[in-house]
């Protein structure tokens, strides 16, 4: 079954080009530690995934969007450039005029007047598809068009696909602002993707930024290298699986396998992602993992909130069991443990059958309302991913997101008590009461996860 | 892309226009070197098929045939249009887009505004309208002007009214001229202030600009060069008014070098719109993100290094240092302070090879010399252009929508006041047609609301930065 | 016609043992009509063998594999609720004993009585033919609409927070959602296979070849290297609840062979003709068998008085729901008689001084006619299985080319329009419900104060 | 939090539910995956697309595009003919020879021979003249796969071979009458391959004959079975039957109500959905706005003929209500001893033919569709239909066990406020979207 990829905005296509130039170069790597028939299939079932066939190029399952024509330029050349793969030339939407940073100008300017072109190309990628499994959004929260314009489409496609399932990558701003509104836009993107989007797969910039800095040792970190981490983080999400543990069959549905697991309640549909290792290249062939240290590290990282390997908090413990929920609730807020709802880990590589995941089934890591049989998760792969011998990823759906978002929504709310930039919004139809709506949903959000 | 269309006014308007174009053109010489006529180049200027009659069919592929910048000229005398007529750029601009009368504004706002607008209001439209058809997207107009003269200040005002009728969809950006206190008009605190009312309620966003920092920057400059630290080796490609502008007469004249710094100014604010960046920030982002109510919209621009405006080959200062110099005073194109009073926002716009994490660095590490307002702790803008001033690896603009413009509002109302208590010169304002005491009252009272504006904010400086209290969910 | 299947229409057995033979010979399993025999004398050891044959008769198909493993005792019990459901009149059932240890005859009265009242072999044979063809993609809508027959492990030491129950719910809506994708891929795979085959078929009605047809002449070299397929067979046969789902795709999965595919086939098929033709003899010769029955039913003490013992499935869940009704029904009467008393008076008053000519007349009656019409359609469209529906025996699924006339069988547009007004119907009863709990919350959070509920927007 | 009880039931229903799904998907997924196979053969998957020869696309006739077989239509296309093919030879015994090793492969270009003389053995292999001389054509090894020429709605199978054997395919295009296919087959490519599609050598791709007749019988004998079921039921035997049922319950000492719980059952279902349609058709009607005299009658009409139909329901409801009192009164709690929840409900309905339906025609019936989009239709509908059924059915469940537990609650507080949420979200909202309560600020 096939995603079809809808990029959005200058940061959505910059993320979304360099996903399939992740997810294309690691399928055809060589490097897979695995026999020539299991490279064919993870090979076949990665192009199902995302890729079709034009004259026998690999054509990206995508379609690019954006208010602006010069990023769209830009990516498909590379793309063109990359020998390897392409994107569409016909899966394109440009305008002249980008939407300003304005979430109102990108939801009720743009997307109404373009609705039916973009709605067009998305279904004539859909019908390049056997079968559709569904969507995959690429767009940042804080700008304009990716996130008023992603907003609206996403609504679109909720209401013209009811059966095909969406996930939003969301690129979460710069806690230190990258554009100024962006507390209005990103709560305003939020709330209305909660009532049309399945989930929300989160990425920060700033975890991002600090990966380079610190673990891939990048001294002048670009968008391209914040991308390149990032793409190689969904790589590691959305790379074939086994459906059925010892046997070569891939798993078809992995967005619906993925949701079914971590995000079916309503109010819950934040999703992160932690890798394990991730380090530059020089550094890679001086090191050695096993599957133990890894999944230690990445318990820890989960159980502390930690973003990356470095500078875990170790003193961090799940909760002694037998406590009562509330008294539970208040120690770990003390501790800043991290309760999950539900986690996924994907193992990719040698001797993957031998890994213990123990230390994921423990029901002090859950909420005391789903058990662990429920709320955990494990796909595998004998196929090494990317330059890794041994990796491994976590998705999940924790208490991860509640701050940045608590954060956000006070920072929203302080502009919003001063009234300040609402002119902006109210000129394109997104009235207080809108504002309003977005902040009673998220503040919801935030008591839900905090009440886990 | 989007285009864009520069309208100058008066005397200043046009010197700084003259300047503007000549840059431009060097510009997208130095980054365009096929010679391809593309859309970066398509937003200032036209490709024109000079073989056919008529107004040149444009050309919107190919190779560049002939230039035209999408530009209206305008000013009450001819002198200045005449010599940019003559002068090397000719070529650049018709007939078609100019508007000249040869008895000039005396100095007098009302002149230029009541008088020569109802004259010549038709006539302007024609032209605007004509320049908006040969843009598939116009997203704004640039309007060069001074405030302290007559045609400047008062059509250059008069046609603000006129834009935001007609193209209520674009935006309008205006570069105005502050006279500073030594200003040889005698009436300029009456033009100034008149017009700043019309800036407040027709402008999208104004960038004031200070003839007296101006003045201040090239001072700096000379002093750096002719300190015989550095050779002061021309660098034969720079961007700044060296050997080919169109006056030859640079160090005589510091207006040219002065007016190329707003040039400059200009083709930063739109080089991330113009050209490739991994943080695009275009136009309408200014506004959006700058302007917090719709009254506030006058940003305090400084372009740093100092050395891009010179013809100089100075070594590169550390990067961060560009960084800093950007919030000091003496950066600033006016004469205030940003660092000691209120940010309500603050972009930078980075162009040439600086990647997010410099850009982050320093936000991080001025953060705290810096006080934003309480409900925009984090109010940042920033963009990042690959495409660097030509001739020099990077440079930086800072955009402050700051309460420091405050103090240049206070003088400017302060010598209106000195003049208008006594009432002096007011008979040749109030003789022209339309013109009344009232226009007078309304123009000091709307600069007062402004000033009282800036004062609220100011005044929430010294209060501690506490949340608001915010929705409370019952479970 | 084929020589052997007209031989029966003519002369049929014309004794009872002949025509018990052919009814048992007619039933998947059926006993000897020696077990017949010594039912009509209440012979104790007949009992275990009419139990097993009735439950089989009347356990739901799919839970049938399953429901073979239930205890006798709870085959016994299942057998009587679902006859009392039914209707069945003699309670005398009731009161037998669930070890089957006596009542043979009672359970040939039984099962009699089921065969008189509904086509039952018909009914069986259809249910449980050979599906050499392709299916639609989807399973019953009873199968989905009901829980499986095990017990699901629930750990009733966990107190459940309703959270978890929201999770459930939302897993389900993904995995309805997942259904539905792999059905559209299954539709996009089969109609594929069709077109390729298009002209294979010997049989001109079909045209082309199903997935079971194509997969017996895909691989013969293959069929000498598994051998338990027959086995594998034998037991999905020997289940006679899965032999009506069958996908043969299935069991080529399950049995992991490809290759004997074609001689399993030929012989389910020569069962099931074994068993077509026993039926269409049971036809000729089923009026001895039903004289003979008048004679085990007289044959039968009269019955003492009723002893309560039976409970029929509606008790109080079926209460509430008539209660339900009810309530609305009498809301929705009220509502609409206030409704037509005021608009009635304000139209008289109105066409007071209309006059009445003869065009309004002709205008009057076009409208009653209409409005009729309509109403007529809208009762249509609930009372049930109006139009062509599916859940009737198997379907073979046929692509023939758009707008050929005159083929043979049921058009998928029309099954798909009564499809549509069913949905219609259901959406409006699920509407109903949820508006029916809307009422009941609010009424409930209007009671607290110092409290905003904010519904979700589009409310 | 629930009593055990009441969650028990709930989560019960709801993991038979989903255990239901599950099962379903893990059926379609095998039988996809059989599906899959067949198209794909057993080539792993990664072959490339296959690339027209130049020239060979001569377009004479506007194709309709929905019509113009993909690319990937092209290659399933041949992976499947190769395997028929395959089977052909296999089943006419020409693999004998021991060449089982080599089997089909499909590279870009290139195409696996496939082992035996098959062609001289094609029926029309010989009556065609001309085929022959491009036979001795020592073309040998690759060739380019032949496309449509032209464009028509039905894509037939086409082998082409070559003298060499190896297998070509494409997708005719042109549906050929029998007696233009020669000047087709002569007139084809340079590489003069022999072509015939499926159905022209179809005898050669059937069943097994015992398997052709027995199926054949099959038919004949549910069509027979169909046919006397009316015609020949004598009067003498329906009379015997409804004899003996009438005995039957006359020596019953329950006297026999109206209906069975089935029925009732059943009644009881159709009065709910009639009293929803009811209900939106009524609310349509109130809100609409007549703008003549003549619109407002039809809605005055309407009115009135809605409250009759209501008038009927209740009429209807009070039947159901007499007879199911009368039935009541001896009942025993035996349903507690069931084997489970699970035999009770729904399956009992489907369980029986017992309802008053009588169906006409046994046995396998065919069902005519004509394009994909058409069969998708239909199955996803049939599948929504089950879903609302289920979703209607845990509905009722939850609004048995969660309405009553609401309102009675005594202490208003936080955790009554998260039930009240969650049930909003699961009654109201099908359980996807939730509300908020928030504390009224005292300031306001």
């Amino acid at each position: 079954m096939s995603i079809v990829t809808v990029q959005l905005g200058q940061c959505g296509n910059q993320i979304g080009f360099e996903v399939f130039n992740a997810l294309f170069t690691d399928s055809q790597s060589s490097q897979g530690l695995c026999s020539k028939r299991e490279n064919e299939a993870y090979q076949a079932s990665c192009k199902e995934r995302f890729f079709r066939e034009e004259k026998g190029v690999p054509i990206a399952r995508a379609v690019l969007v954006d208010m602006e024509p010069k990023v769209i330029n830009h990516v498909l050349s590379k793309a063109a450039q990359s020998g390897q793969w392409k994107y569409s030339q016909h899966a394109c939407f440009c305008q002249k005029q980008g939407s300003g940073n304005n979430w109102a100008y990108g939801y009720s300017v743009h997307g109404p007047k373009h609705e039916d072109s973009i709605m067009n190309l998305i279904q004539k990628e859909v019908e390049k598809c056997d079968s559709l499994n569904g969507f995959f959004i690429i767009m940042s929260i804080a700008g304009g068009t990716g996130s008023g314009l992603g907003a609206f489409l996403t609504q679109h496609l909720h209401d013209h696909y009811s059966n095909a399932l969406k996930m939003n990558q969301i690129i979460w701003p710069y806690g230190t602002g990258e554009v100024i509104v962006q507390n209005y836009n990103s709560i305003l993107t939020l709330s209305h993707l909660y009532r049309s989007s399945d989930a929300l797969l989160i990425h920060e910039n700033d975890t991002i930024h600090k990966i380079c800095a610190k673990l891939m040792n990048i001294k002048q970190i670009s968008f391209g290298d914040i991308n390149q981490v990032l793409a190689h983080q969904l790589g590691s999400v959305f790379q074939p699986t086994y459906s059925v543990e010892g046997s070569f069959h891939y798993r078809r549905n992995p967005l619906g396998d993925l949701m079914e697991n971590l995000v079916p309640h309503p109010e819950f549909k934040m999703l992160g992602v932690r890798n394990i290792p991730q380090m530059s290249e020089n550094s890679l062939p001086y090191s050695t993992f096993t599957w133990a240290g890894l999944l230690k590290h990445l318990r820890q990282m989960l159980i502390s909130n930690a973003k990356m390997e470095e500078g875990i908090d170790w003193q961090v413990r799940p909760p002694l069991p037998g406590l009562p929920p509330l008294g539970k609730m208040s120690q770990n807020r003390e501790q800043h443990f991290n309760t999950s709802l539900a986690n996924l880990v994907i193992l990719r590589g040698k001797d993957v059958q031998n890994a213990n995941l123990e230390g994921f089934k423990d029901p002090a890591l859950y909420t005391s309302w789903l058990g662990p049989d429920e709320a955990f998760t494990v796909w595998k792969t004998q196929r090494a991913f990317s330059r890794y011998e041994k990796s491994a990823a976590l998705v999940s759906n924790s208490q991860f997101f509640v701050k940045p978002l608590d954060t956000i929504v006070g920072k929203a709310w302080n502009m919003f008590a001063s009234k300040a930039y609402v002119h902006q919004y109210t000129k394109f139809g997104i009235e207080e009461e809108g504002f309003l709506d977005s902040f009673t949903l998220l503040e919801q959000v935030v008591a839900s996860y905090r009440n886990l | 892309m989007t285009q864009s269309v520069v309208v100058q006014v008066g005397q200043c308007g046009n010197q700084i226009g003259c300047c503007f174009w000549d840059l431009a053109l060097r510009e997208h010489a130095a980054v365009n070197q096929k010679g391809i006529y593309d859309e970066a180049i398509g937003s200032f200027f036209r490709n024109v098929d000079t073989r056919v009659v008529g107004d040149g069919s444009s050309i919107s592929k190919g190779k560049i045939c002939s230039l035209k910048a999408r530009a209206v000229l305008i000013d009450m005398e001819e002198g200045v249009v005449n010599e940019i007529l003559q002068g090397p750029l000719r070529d650049v601009f018709d007939s078609k887009q100019l508007i000249t009368d040869i008895s000039g504004s005396g100095n007098n706002w009302a002149v230029g505004h009541k008088v020569f607008g109802s004259l010549y209001r038709e006539q302007i439209l024609e032209k605007l309208r004509k320049s908006a058809e040969h843009c598939d997207c116009l997203q704004c107009f640039f309007i060069l002007h001074s405030m302290g003269g007559g045609t400047g200040s008062g059509l250059g005002t008069f046609l603000l009214k006129v834009l935001e009728d007609e193209f209520p969809e674009v935006y309008r950006f205006v570069t105005s001229v502050y006279p500073s206190s030594e200003d040889d008009v005698i009436t300029s605190p009456y033009n100034s202030l008149l017009a700043v009312k019309e800036l407040n309620e027709h402008a999208d966003c104004v960038l004031p600009i200070d003839n007296q920092s101006l003045f201040d920057i090239i001072s700096k400059i000379d002093l750096v060069v002719n300190s015989g630290k550095l050779g002061p080796i021309v660098k034969p490609n720079s961007l700044v008014t060296s050997g080919g502008t169109a006056f030859k007469k640079q160090h005589k004249k510091p207006f040219d070098a002065m007016n190329n710094i707003v040039a400059n100014l200009l083709l930063h604010l739109t080089s991330s719109a113009r050209f490739e960046g991994s943080l695009n920030m275009d136009l309408n982002e200014i506004s959006m993100n700058l302007v917090p109510f719709p009254q506030l919209h006058y940003l305090v621009s400084s372009l740093t290094p100092l050395y891009t405006l010179a013809d100089v080959n100075i070594p590169p200062r550390r990067l961060d240092l560009m960084f800093s110099d950007a919030f000091s005073k003496d950066h600033q194109l006016i004469q205030a302070d940003p660092k000691h009073s209120l940010y309500l926002a603050c972009a930078l716009m980075v162009r040439g090879n600086v990647q997010i994490s410099d850009l982050r660095r320093n936000i991080e590490r001025l953060k705290p010399s810096l006080q934003f307002v309480s409900w925009n702790q984090e109010g940042w803008k920033t963009s990042l252009c690959s495409v660097p001033p030509v001739g020099h690896s990077h440079s930086l603009l800072a955009l402050a929508n700051n309460t420091c413009v405050k103090p240049t509002f206070i003088e400017l109302r302060e010598r209106f006041m000195r003049l208008y208590k006594k009432k002096a010169h007011l008979h040749h304002y109030l003789q022209v047609e339309g013109m009344e005491e009232s226009c007078f009252t309304e123009a000091v009272s709307s600069l007062s609301a402004l000033i009282e504006e800036y004062d609220q904010l100011d005044a929430t400086k010294s209060l501690p930065v506490e949340d608001v209290q915010r929705l409370s969910i019952a479970v | 016609m084929d020589g052997g299947a007209a031989a029966w229409t003519g002369a049929g057995p014309r004794t009872l043992p002949e025509a018990i033979a052919t009814l048992s010979r007619s039933l998947p399993a059926g006993p000897s009509p020696e077990i017949f025999r010594r039912a009509k004398f209440d012979h104790p050891e007949a009992a275990p063998v009419l139990w097993r044959l009735l439950f089989r008769v009347l356990a739901p198909l799919r839970a049938n594999c399953a429901a073979a493993s239930l205890g006798r005792g709870a085959q016994a019990r299942w057998v009587k609720v679902v006859l009392h459901y039914c209707g069945y009149p003699r309670p005398a059932l009731a009161q037998l004993p669930e070890d089957g240890s006596q009542g043979s005859r009672e359970l040939l009265l039984a099962f009699s009585w089921l065969l008189a009242r509904v086509p039952l072999l018909e009914w069986l044979l259809s249910q449980t033919c050979v599906q050499l063809g392709d299916q639609v993609p989807t399973f019953e809508c009873e199968a989905l609409a009901s829980p499986g027959l095990a017990a699901p492990q629930v750990d009733a030491r966990r107190s459940v927070d309703l959270r978890r129950l929201q999770w459930l719910m939302g897993k389900l809506r993904f995995r309805w959602r997942s259904l539905i994708c792999s059905q559209q891929e299954q539709c996009a795979l089969l109609s594929k296979i069709h077109t390729y085959t298009h002209g294979c078929h010997s049989d001109q009605n079909l045209g082309h070849l199903s997935v079971t047809e194509t997969e017996m002449l895909r691989d013969p070299e293959d069929s000498q290297q598994v051998r338990k397929g027959p086995e594998a067979l034998r037991q999905m046969l020997g289940c006679p609840g899965s032999q009506a789902l069958w996908l043969p795709a299935d069991t080529l999965v399950q049995a992991e062979v490809p290759s004997l595919l074609a001689l399993q086939l030929l012989r389910v098929l020569e069962r099931e003709n074994a068993r077509l033709e026993a039926a269409l003899e049971w036809r000729q010769c089923e009026l001895i068998f039903w004289q003979w029955m008048d004679t085990v039913l007289g044959a039968c003490p009269p019955e003492g008085p009723a002893v309560p013992t039976f409970l029929p499935r509606i008790p109080e869940h079926g209460c509430q729901e008539l209660e339900l009704v009810a309530r609305e029904l009498q809301a929705l009467q009220e509502k609409l008689r206030e409704q037509v008393l005021s608009r009635r008076q304000a139209w008289e008053t109105q066409v007071g001084g209309l006059g009445h000519g003869p065009e309004w007349s002709a205008a009057r009656q076009a409208l009653q006619q209409t409005v009729e019409q309509e109403l007529l359609a809208l009762q249509r469209s609930w009372e049930q299985e109006r139009g062509p529906s599916l859940t009737q025996g198997p379907h073979r699924l046929v692509k023939i080319k758009a707008g050929t006339a005159g083929a043979q069988g049921l058009p998928v547009a029309e099954v798909i329009r009564a499809l549509r007004s069913q949905e219609a119907s259901l959406e409006a009863m699920l509407c109903w419900l949820q508006g029916q709990c809307r009422q009941e919350l609010a009424r409930l959070a209007g009671a607290v104060p110092g409290l905003l509920w904010i519904l979700p927007p589009g409310c | 939090m629930l009593q055990s009880d009441c969650a028990l039931r709930l989560v019960a229903e709801l993991q038979g539910a989903l255990d239901a799904c599950a099962e379903r998907q893990r059926q379609l997924e095998r039988s996809l995956r059989i599906s899959r196979r067949l198209l794909q053969a057993w080539e792993p998957a990664g072959t490339t697309g296959l690339d027209p020869p130049p020239g060979s696309e001569t377009k004479e006739e506007d194709p309709s595009p929905a019509c113009t077989p993909s690319p990937q239509d092209l290659k399933d296309l041949e992976l499947l003919t190769q395997a028929l093919e395959k089977a052909v030879q296999v089943r006419k015994g020409v693999s004998k020879t021991g060449k089982k090793s080599r089997t089909p492969s499909l590279k870009s270009g290139t195409v696996a021979a496939s082992p035996g003389s098959t062609a001289s053995a094609l029926p029309q292999a010989s009556s065609q003249p001309g085929h022959c001389s491009s036979r001795t054509r020592p073309t040998k090894g690759v060739h380019q796969i032949t496309v449509p020429a032209k464009d028509h709605p039905k894509h037939r199978l086409l082998l082409v071979r070559d003298k060499s054997h190896a297998v070509r395919i494409g997708a005719q295009v042109t549906r050929l009458e029998p007696s233009h296919r020669e000047q087709m087959t002569l007139s084809d490519t340079p590489h003069a391959a022999e072509t015939f599609t499926l159905k022209e050598k179809g005898t050669l791709l059937q069943l097994p004959m015992a398997f052709r007749k027995a199926a054949y019988r099959n038919s004949c004998l549910w069509t027979q079975l169909n046919s006397t079921q009316t015609s020949d039921a004598t009067d003498a035997t329906s009379d015997a039957k409804t004899q003996f049922l009438q005995k039957m319950q006359m020596a019953s000492s329950i006297s026999s109500s109206r209906f069975s719980p089935v029925e009732v059952e059943m009644e009881v279902h159709c009065l709910q959905k009639a009293c929803a349609l009811l209900r939106l058709r009524m609310e349509e009607e109130l809100s609409a706005a007549p703008v003549d005299w003549m619109q407002e009658y039809r809605c005055l009409l309407t009115l009135e003929g809605l409250q009759a139909m209501v008038g009927q329901c209740l009429h209807k409801l009070q039947e159901l209500c007499a007879g199911f009192e009368f039935r009541a009164f001896g009942m025993l709690a035996l349903t507690e001893q069931l084997p489970g929840p699970c035999l009770m409900g729904r399956p009992l309905q489907a369980s029986l033919p017992c309802g008053s339906r009588v169906c006409t025609s046994w046995g396998p019936q065919l069902l005519l569709y004509s394009n994909t989009q058409e069969l998708q239709t239909l199955a996803t509908l049939r599948l929504r239909v089950a879903m609302l059924e289920q979703q209607i059915h845990l509905e009722k469940v939850l609004m048995a066990e969660l309405l009553p537990m609401v309102s009675t609650q005594e202490a208003r507080g936080p955790p009554w406020l998260a039930l009240c949420r969650a049930a909003h979200s699961l009654l109201c909202e099908g359980g996807e979207r939730f509300l908020t309560i928030l504390q009224e600020d005292p300031a306001d």
